[in-house]
């Protein structure tokens, strides 16, 4: 069965109250197509995953104009001052996760593992809650892992099986989150036959990637 | 630039090593890669997902996918490598990266530090920096000695919420070099001009002052 | 190949679903790939380092760098991946892989399987198994349903050290093939000529065996 | 100055009671010249961290062979009888991990990482000794990072500033071990000048390698 699918096909499985992981970092890697789909469709109450919320005009920026995100697990806002109006009026929950432990929990999730231990956050509000763990004298957190229903990814190419080779910093989250959600859906800028990659360059094998846009 | 931020930043550049890997900060750190020593070879990892930050590119020639942390259109030098966030922070948290400049709200005594967040204010969220300075091997503080309001920034306890725990390394201001060590804070050097009690009276903290402190270049 | 080997084989076979990733163990289990239906798509990983594990080369056509994670020389199909360890054992333990094939000493009521050591006797490591049968969606166990001596390897309890507690899903032997559920191991299918009767005399575990039982084929 | 070192300035750096990882799975992906400077040089009593003893004539089963190996920390000796015996025998210590455990350790110590919670090995012998913690009702082992004095890789291409590239099964352990070692030593089939590579295909970045040879 071909995984390329068309944006019709793709937003009927959008619906209220998922938890959907976004690729990118402000903005950049991030499916701005399948943004565009999500925005249309208009499925609201979302938990958002993703490395920060972008400018007002760009990827998750945008779910965060139209309301859509109940919650937000982020590592930064500062780039869109309507993620903080709308924490700071308690009209949505944001999750504020530092970048290296947010991106080891993605990784996590798509791993298999239960948690792990980093040092990152000991003795600051991060570690507000958290079980820690004193190994060798050294003192962890223990960080859970993030999964998703749906991964919303971008790659430079794809090919129809769904092999996926990401270009410069588009890469960040999106290998990760191929790894961590139940749906994988990825807007490819080019698509090319199954053979056409070479299995030494592929990053995300096509085995994680259930539907295929088009850029 | 002001002259006093050039100071700053030309001060920090000197702290880097040939074969380094250094991870700079947005606002006045990401200045520093001006003034690195042209005999020396510093690789700068962007936490977004490469190493050999570049410069700019020229006008036109900006690369959608080729930006740094703060998303500005940037280039990659030969050499350079790219990888995934994870990667990036196992780089970063595994104590990979040489050193780290970044600015500050606060710092303390204790070499803790506190610049993500002014409660009731700003709230940007602390991006990587939570794990840049636990990870990096020489964390260096570059800021302006005081507040706007002349208000001291070295203190002896962090009054904001932390960023981390006993991590900072050295501290460069506009008035001088800082090494935050067991012993508390030790005044290195001071710049043209400028005393030690003149930068002690603008620092909470207590200033470990020795016989031989030099001039800051 | 045995008419015995042969039958067990061609029924794993038709476990897996067109897309599925499976990981085959090395003996036996390797033999399933040779009949896979040609009208399903599956891939196989290999936890050496990549998916689309294919046939032998030919002759003089053998890559060093391409080997099966027996140390044998195999060939990648198109759409074929490669990766480290970690990625590979990320697609195991997350859930990625569909279905894994293994052989085995003993296996129990309660699902528990031991193949990866014999005190005194053989201690080869354990290698990828433990994560396997963790980690893969379905574990089949393909195996002769008693020892060499006669002696029953499906039992109540396993006696050798356990690779996994509760991870089996399905046994098939050349007697048939049965599902491990919370009720205990139910017999799905028997093999042509061989009764309830018989494969349960050759089984210590008891069998529950509901009404229609299939024919293996 | 350079990484390109001689086989003669690399064997400097080996010396009895080292941590040493070599990377390689069943001897594919394994840099025998750097284990042949081990061999040759005759250091003693080490620890070697790998996937497996590998064949009597090849990899890390010739350090076996030589019985320069104290303890082999690995998830598989079936390969080479003569470690088994010696463990038997009470000659080396050996400590089986499981290969996903054993992959994951080694990417946690160079990741900085105080540990991970898995769920391979609960419930067996792998269990003796190790923190068990339950995280949403499901049951893990907490596992420990390992790290090494000295790791010795094998790469197909190297740039002259160490950056890496693998191919096919010969990746491996590799790029997880160069991440892990105070010294990372890297034998290269081919060695080209920086700025050959894309970007985008280097798996080890050249930042973490300290000496390279050519194989």
């Amino acid at each position: 069965m071909s995984k390329l699918k068309s944006i019709d096909e793709i937003a009927e499985k959008f619906s209220d109250n998922q938890v959907i992981m976004i690729g990118g970092f402000l903005a950049v890697g991030t499916p701005e197509t399948l943004v565009d789909a999500l925005v249309t469709k208009g499925v609201r109450n979302l938990t958002v995953i993703g490395n920060d919320t972008s400018f007002p005009d760009r990827g998750i920026g945008r779910l965060i104009m139209s309301r859509q995100i109940k919650k937000a697990i982020v590592s930064h806002i500062g780039t869109n001052k309507e993620t903080g109006r709308q924490m700071t009026a308690g009209e949505i929950e944001v999750e504020l996760v530092p970048q290296g432990t947010l991106a080891e929990r993605v990784r996590s999730g798509g791993a298999g593992l239960g948690g792990f231990l980093t040092p990152t956050g000991v003795g600051t509000v991060v570690a507000e809650g958290k079980q820690v763990i004193t190994v060798n004298g050294c003192t962890y957190l223990l960080e859970l892992p993030l999964k998703a229903d749906i991964a919303l990814l971008k790659a430079w190419k794809a090919d129809k099986s769904g092999n996926l080779v990401y270009r410069r910093a588009a890469r960040n989250f999106n290998p990760l989150m191929a790894m961590a959600a139940d749906l994988v859906i990825v807007e490819a800028e080019e698509i090319v036959e199954v053979g056409e990659l070479n299995p030494d360059e592929v990053v995300t094998p096509g085995t994680l990637v259930d539907m295929i846009l088009k850029a | 630039m002001s002259d006093m931020r050039e100071r700053i930043v030309k001060r920090v550049a000197r702290f880097f090593k040939d074969g380094d890997l250094v991870n700079l900060g947005i606002g006045m750190p990401t200045m520093v890669a001006n003034f690195i020593p042209s005999d020396i070879n510093v690789m700068l990892q962007s936490e977004n997902g490469f190493i050999g930050l570049g410069p700019s590119p020229e006008a036109g020639k900006e690369d959608k996918d080729t930006v740094n942390a703060g998303g500005i259109p940037v280039t990659i030098v030969p050499g350079g490598a790219c990888f995934d966030s994870s990667m990036s922070f196992a780089l970063i948290r595994g104590g990979h990266v040489d050193a780290t400049v970044l600015g500050a709200l606060e710092v303390d005594e204790k070499g803790n530090l506190a610049n993500w967040i002014v409660p009731g204010k700003l709230v940007p969220g602390m991006g990587g920096a939570m794990d840049l300075v636990v990870g990096a091997k020489k964390v260096i503080i570059a800021m302006e000695h005081t507040t706007k309001e002349g208000a001291p920034k070295i203190l002896k306890n962090c009054t904001l919420p932390l960023t981390a725990v006993n991590v900072v390394d050295y501290i460069v201001t506009e008035l001088g070099v800082m090494e935050v060590t067991e012993e508390g804070i030790v005044l290195r050097e001071l710049a043209p001009g400028v005393t030690a009690e003149e930068i002690q009276s603008k620092t909470e903290a207590r200033l470990v002052i020795p016989a031989h402190v030099e001039i800051m270049q």
